[in-house]
């Protein structure tokens, strides 16, 4: 087995430090766009930075960018399965 | 080579199967968590106006400090791990324990904000929940239920993650052999995430 | 395909010989993957046999329509508890949990899964739910009665004991979970050298996709489950109509775990018999690739479907459209499956030995039942035919004559294997008889009276389903003798057997290169995998 | 088919789809029967001592990948066209409100017309609009091929229109209770101008069909105690003339000795007067009767029916 990258990548403390400020700003984005403005653009602004935020979180603090590829594969099937499911199940109470 | 005993398992630890086997654990996680995703967005497309209203009478102040918390005990695991890998035990040791005391602060903060709640009646069954539309009643249905379960990972999580406290204190994890501490860290992580979702959509629906 | 020395020298141990401890202790505490797979097997043969008595009591229930031996109340909760034994702890962990866990990891020349001590805990959590499942019928009050699927707000209102049930039923699915960890893991870090994707055995790859959907689709019914103990708790109302909370939204919940589950319970069945029947018919397996996607494309597509148990809900039109669709699109891979284990029968040199017959007894009652669902997944049929006999039917045929007689012929072909002893190939062929014949009138007369109009779940019916009821009955309890000569036979040579060879049957794979029954650590050497499997006359493969 | 009774518009369309699809079904399983069965005998170990390895072959493959998918879209083609007929309710069909509750059906027809069974005319089309007072129930009429569910807090739908003279059962398929079996009525078809007369004869019109439904008592007819109890369809579990039910039946009842279980699980005994009656009807779940299942509907009572009903029970013994 690739005893090589057995020991995992070592993330600088910098980029960890860089990644938590960036997720702050974001929420107090988020906070402030949904707070300040009207309601659309709330909805906006919660599905686009939640998942950025969500993202950091996987790919520097779960190390994910430096996964094997297969395993950030899996990790969006899983996605993609989660969006599956509720895309059916909005096909049934939006044409009701 | 019949005739020679059968060895014992084989030492090797197989790090990387761990760590799969770790993620695995996180996708049955997310899904866990999916379907009540599922429930609240089609509750949500069903009953708009009552959502809206019913984020309002949460203290997003609250949401948002427990926000900031997890986000900062995220950022003190990954340095943990970081720490490790670079032999600090020291740091990894202090950082474990920051964690420990910010998650018990997130666990402080939704206690005090469950008890506010209960205490206006806004809980299942509750007179004043009672009173209101039907969608305000599955919209706090469904925060207990989200908040609840998440409660939960994270009250699973502070003993995961004391466990591993105790564990690199006494030398069982190391600059060379930090896997489990890797692995608590991931699941800490996903808790983290998942209250990144929870926020907006319980707090700040309104 | 590979060259193996095994000779059985003296010193020679078997893993039922081995292990430090001695008596019960050496089984609930061992983290070998065999024993836990015999472990298994031995919980899941026993609560088989409590839901097999519930059925025969269904079936004399339905005997007369003017004298009751149980009443309404009891009758729902044996076809609840019939269900929920037979599903949660026979089918769904079956053939995956008892012979994955025995050969998988053999099938790939590893040692041992990935997590041994993550196994045995799963096959705890499995008795733990078993024993809670069985202790909610003898407290609060009564027995639950809502049927395997829990229907809201039924199982809200009734007053039985649901709550308990539904947690056990939770632990059951944490183990599944566990178990489906554990392969993938397995599958992906311990294959032996030389053992590339295609040249895993083709159980290995239905495991293996099996596993998948034990990951991706459990949890779903894990939150659902929990949902509904707190809405019978705390009463949070988001399954209540009362409380704005939509029923349809359960079964959706519901059918998204438990439909991919079907596939569950059918993929490591499959698997099996695809290594019985080469075996058996002493020749290479036709379409290797073919049957191995498959099972990854039944896993696949049969996540999309499940809202063909809903069609008369009052789901909306466009969801009805598509989920007939992909149910008809997710039969394909089936019927590949079927077509590839006829024509692996072709020019090969076949003896019809007991797992043979029931492997082929699988091909032929799996396609009644695989059959059966195409007719019902017709929009406008399904409409007549929903929550009536043929349904129950259906799944009979694809359950029972598909996962049960695909369990049933793993057994009789690796029990040797596993045990060491040989049963009384005689016997396993005479029981087989009743056991068809029984079974065509029993599941085969619940099909007609379901087509008549007869509604599932009636602990009594109108008279003019009254022939159709007796015949089935009568299958019934003819099947009855089969069963138990079946296992009878297998119980005896448990005993008495006399001892196996290590090949038995003139395998290729694997577990056929260890001695019966393998050593505690499986290989004294870790095997070196050169070519691809089912290799049984090089001389005229191409 | 003689065999199947079909007494609808949809009815041919199901059996037509149905027998389509059955029969590919049958030449496929005779098919793969026949060839394992032939191989077995050929290729027999004795006969054929040695196998040959053949892996695949790329043609049939792909032949037996896509005859099966090309019979699969007809099939879901004709199930999904003669489904959407299912779905489309003509113009012109009359409305009934169907009301399911544990255990039986009403309806209630535009006039306001309330019935326990459904009293239909031949060859008008018929939309059923369902409404369920507790849990789901199951809208079933075989000999129609007609079925939808009864779900709380939604408004279901289903129409047919009917195309024979008779009584057909109405059944409930989904699990609903103890007496989920019993939850059975009839459709009762007759000739249009038969209909009419009952329809437009005003509040004593004889019912339609009474040669078929023989059993069938106008509500109006009984005295208004037993019509309460008909209404609420507490004559589903309770019997008036001592017969077991799924309840206790009310002959004799006044006066005798329970034992009853309280909410916490404590058993008491009770005698049955006025005031333990009007608390079993108002609120049966607070204590419920030992030897019976906790099953009993919350069905509230007007002041008024509630002192008819219990004056009634006195009277049975
Ligand atoms: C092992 C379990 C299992 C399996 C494998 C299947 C397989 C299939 N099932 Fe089944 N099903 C159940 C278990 C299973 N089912 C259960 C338990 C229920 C009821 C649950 C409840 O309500 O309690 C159910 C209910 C159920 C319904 C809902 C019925 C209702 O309640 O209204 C439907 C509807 O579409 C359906 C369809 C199918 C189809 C299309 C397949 C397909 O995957 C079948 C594919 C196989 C074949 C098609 C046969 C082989 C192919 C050939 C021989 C090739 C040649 C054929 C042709 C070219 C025609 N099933
Ligand atoms: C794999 C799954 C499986 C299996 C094997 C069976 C096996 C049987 N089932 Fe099944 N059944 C289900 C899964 C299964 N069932 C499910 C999921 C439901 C739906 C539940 C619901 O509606 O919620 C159901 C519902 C169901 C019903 C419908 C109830 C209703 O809707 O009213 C009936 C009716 O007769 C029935 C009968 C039987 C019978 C007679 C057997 C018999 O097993 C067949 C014959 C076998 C024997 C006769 C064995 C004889 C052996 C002995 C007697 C013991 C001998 C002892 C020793 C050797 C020690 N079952
Ligand atoms: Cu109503 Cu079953
Ligand atoms: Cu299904």
């Amino acid at each position: 087995m690739e005893h090589a990258e057995e020991q995992g990548h070592v993330v600088p403390y910098r980029t960890l430090v860089k990644v938590w400020l960036l997720l702050l700003i974001l929420t107090a984005v988020l906070v402030f766009v949904s707070t300040a403005f009207h309601e659309a653009l709330s909805v906006a602004a919660l599905l686009t930075l939640t998942p950025l935020k969500a993202g950091l979180v996987f790919f520097y603090f779960m190390h994910l960018k430096y996964e094997r590829p297969f395993l950030k594969a899996m990790v969006f099937m899983v996605l993609g399965v989660l969006i599956l499911f509720i895309g059916l199940t909005f096909l049934d109470i939006s044409y009701r | 080579m019949s005739t020679a005993p059968a060895h014992a398992h084989p030492v090797h630890k197989d790090y990387q199967g761990a760590k799969f086997g770790m993620w695995l654990f996180l996708f049955t996680e997310i899904l866990l968590f999916g379907g009540l995703f599922l429930l609240y967005s089609i509750y949500r497309s069903m009953y708009p106006i009552d959502f809206h209203n019913g984020g309002k009478h949460l203290n997003v102040i609250i949401g948002v400090a427990n926000t900031v918390i997890l986000l900062t005990s995220s950022l003190t695991v990954a340095v943990a791990i970081t720490a490790i890998q670079k032999g600090n035990k020291k740091l990894t040791l202090a950082c474990l324990g920051v964690t420990i005391v910010f998650a018990l602060m997130f666990l402080a903060n939704k206690y005090i904000e469950w008890s506010a709640e209960i205490r206006h009646g806004i809980y299942p069954n509750g007179p004043e929940l009672l009173k209101m539309p039907n969608g305000e009643k599955i919209f706090y249905g469904l925060y207990y239920s989200m908040t609840g379960l998440h409660g939960l990972h994270v009250l699973a999580g502070i003993i995961a993650l004391l466990i591993t406290l105790d564990f690199v204190r006494r030398d069982k994890i190391t600059g060379t052999d930090f896997n489990k501490l890797e692995n608590v860290g991931l699941y800490w992580h996903l808790v983290d995430v998942i209250w990144i979702f929870l926020l907006p959509l319980l707090y700040l629906a309104a | 395909m590979n060259t193996l020395a095994h000779g059985e020298a003296s010193s020679y141990r078997s893993f039922l010989e081995s292990g430090d401890r001695k008596g019960i202790l050496a089984w609930i505490l061992s983290t070998d993957h065999k024993r836990i797979g015999i472990l298994y097997l031995a919980c899941m043969v026993s609560l088989f046999f409590v839901a097999v008595i519930i059925g025969v009591l269904m079936r004399i229930e339905q005997l007369s329509t003017s004298h009751h031996i149980f009443p309404p109340a009891i009758y729902n909760a044996f076809f609840t508890v019939h269900g929920v034994i037979m599903i949660f702890m026979f089918v769904l962990p079956g053939a995956s949990a008892v012979f994955g866990n025995f050969f998988l990891p053999i099938m790939i020349g590893a040692r041992d899964v990935s997590f041994p001590r993550l196994n045995l805990m799963s096959w705890y959590f499995f008795i733990v739910g078993a024993l809670v499942v069985i202790a909610s019928l003898f407290t609060g009050d009564g027995p639950p009665d809502a049927g395997w699927t829990f229907y809201v707000p039924f199982s809200l209102r009734t007053g039985t004991n649901i709550p308990l049930g539904v947690f056990g039923v939770f632990l059951l699915g944490f183990s599944s979970i566990l178990t489906g960890i554990n392969f993938i893991t397995t599958v992906h870090r311990m294959r032996a050298p030389g053992m590339t994707w295609h040249h895993m055995p083709l159980f290995v790859w239905a495991t293996y996709a099996t596993a998948w959907v034990q990951v991706l689709a459990t949890p779903i019914i894990g939150v659902t489950l929990l949902l509904v103990i707190a809405e019978r708790i705390f009463g949070i109302g988001v399954f209540d109509p009362a409380k704005g909370g939509d029923p349809v939204l359960y079964q959706h919940l519901f059918w998204i775990y438990s439909h991919p589950a079907v596939y569950i319970m059918i993929l490591p069945a499959m698997g099996a018999i695809t290594e019985v029947i080469p075996t058996f018919a002493h020749r290479t397996i036709f379409g290797y690739r073919a049957i191995a996607y498959s099972s990854i494309g039944i896993a696949g597509l049969g996540s999309l479907v499940w809202g063909h148990h809903m069609f008369t809900s009052g789901m909306g039109n466009a969801a009805n459209l598509m989920f007939s669709l992909f149910t008809f699109l997710v039969a394909v891979p089936s019927a590949i499956k079927v077509f590839n284990w006829t024509a692996t029968l072709y020019k090969g040199s076949i003896e019809v030995k007991p797992p043979m017959l029931f492997a082929l007894t699988f091909v032929f009652l799996f396609s009644i039942g695989g059959l059966t669902g195409l007719i019902q997944g017709a929009l406008n049929v399904n409409v007549h035919l929903h929550d009536t006999y043929w349904i129950v039917g259906h799944f009979h045929y694809v359950m029972f004559g598909g996962t049960g007689m695909g369990f049933f012929a793993a057994l009789l072909h690796w029990f040797p294997k596993m045990f060491g002893k040989m049963y009384n190939e005689r016997v396993a062929a005479i029981s087989w008889f009743p056991i068809f014949i029984g079974f065509n009138m029993l599941y085969g007369g619940m099909l007609v009276l379901g087509y008549l109009g007869m509604p599932r779940r009636y602990y009594t019916h109108l008279p003019q389903y009254s022939t159709g009821h007796l015949i089935a009955s009568i299958g019934g309890f003819i099947m009855a003798i089969g069963l138990v000569l079946f296992f009878a036979n297998l119980v005896v040579a448990l005993f008495k057997g006399k001892k196996a060879e290590s090949n038995p049957w003139g395998g290729v794979t694997l577990e056929w290169h260890t001695p019966s029954p393998p050593p505690l650590e499986n290989f004294e050497e870790i095997p070196v995998i050169k070519d691809r499997p089912y290799i049984f006359n090089p001389e005229t493969a191409q | 088919m003689p065999f199947f009774q079909q007494a609808s518009t949809a009815a041919d369309r199901v059996d037509e789809v149905f027998l389509a699809i059955t029969a590919v079904c049958v030449v496929f399983l005779v098919l793969i029967t026949s060839l394992m069965v032939y191989f077995v005998i050929k290729y027999n170990r004795k006969r054929h001592p040695r196998g040959e390895d053949i892996e695949g072959n790329t043609m049939l493959e792909v032949v037996w990948t896509a005859t099966p998918t090309v019979l699969f879209l007809f099939m879901f083609y004709f199930g999904w066209t003669n489904f959407d007929y299912d779905r489309s309710v003509p113009r012109d069909a009359m409305v009934i409100n169907v009301t399911a509750r544990q255990w039986a059906y009403s309806f209630t027809y535009p006039n306001g017309k309330q019935t326990t069974q459904l009293f239909l005319a031949l060859n008008k089309p018929a939309k059923m609009n369902l409404h369920s007072l507790d849990v789901i129930h199951g809208f079933y009429i075989p000999a129609f091929r007609i079925k939808e569910d009864v779900v709380p807090g939604r408004d279901n739908y289903t129409w047919f229109t009917p195309t024979k003279l008779g009584s057909f059962d109405i059944m409930c398929t989904v699990i609903c209770g103890v007496d989920h079996a019993n939850m059975l009525s009839k459709a009762v078809v007759v000739p249009v101008s038969d209909f009419e007369k009952w329809y437009f004869g005003g509040e004593d019109a004889p019912l339609p069909g009474q040669a078929d439904a023989a059993a069938v008592i106008p509500l109006k007819s009984e005295s208004p105690a037993v019509a309460v109890l008909k209404a609420k369809a507490c004559e589903t579990c309770h019997s008036i003339d001592g017969s077991p039910m799924v309840g206790p039946t009310f002959r004799g009842l006044y006066g005798q000795k329970h034992i009853v279980k309280e909410a916490g699980g404590a058993e008491r005994e009770v005698v049955v007067d006025d005031a333990y009656l009007a608390k079993a009807i108002q609120d049966p779940m607070v204590e419920t009767v030992k030897g019976y299942p906790p099953a009993m509907p919350r069905n509230p009572l007007a002041e008024g029916d509630l002192k008819q009903v219990i004056d009634l029970i006195k009277s049975l013994n």
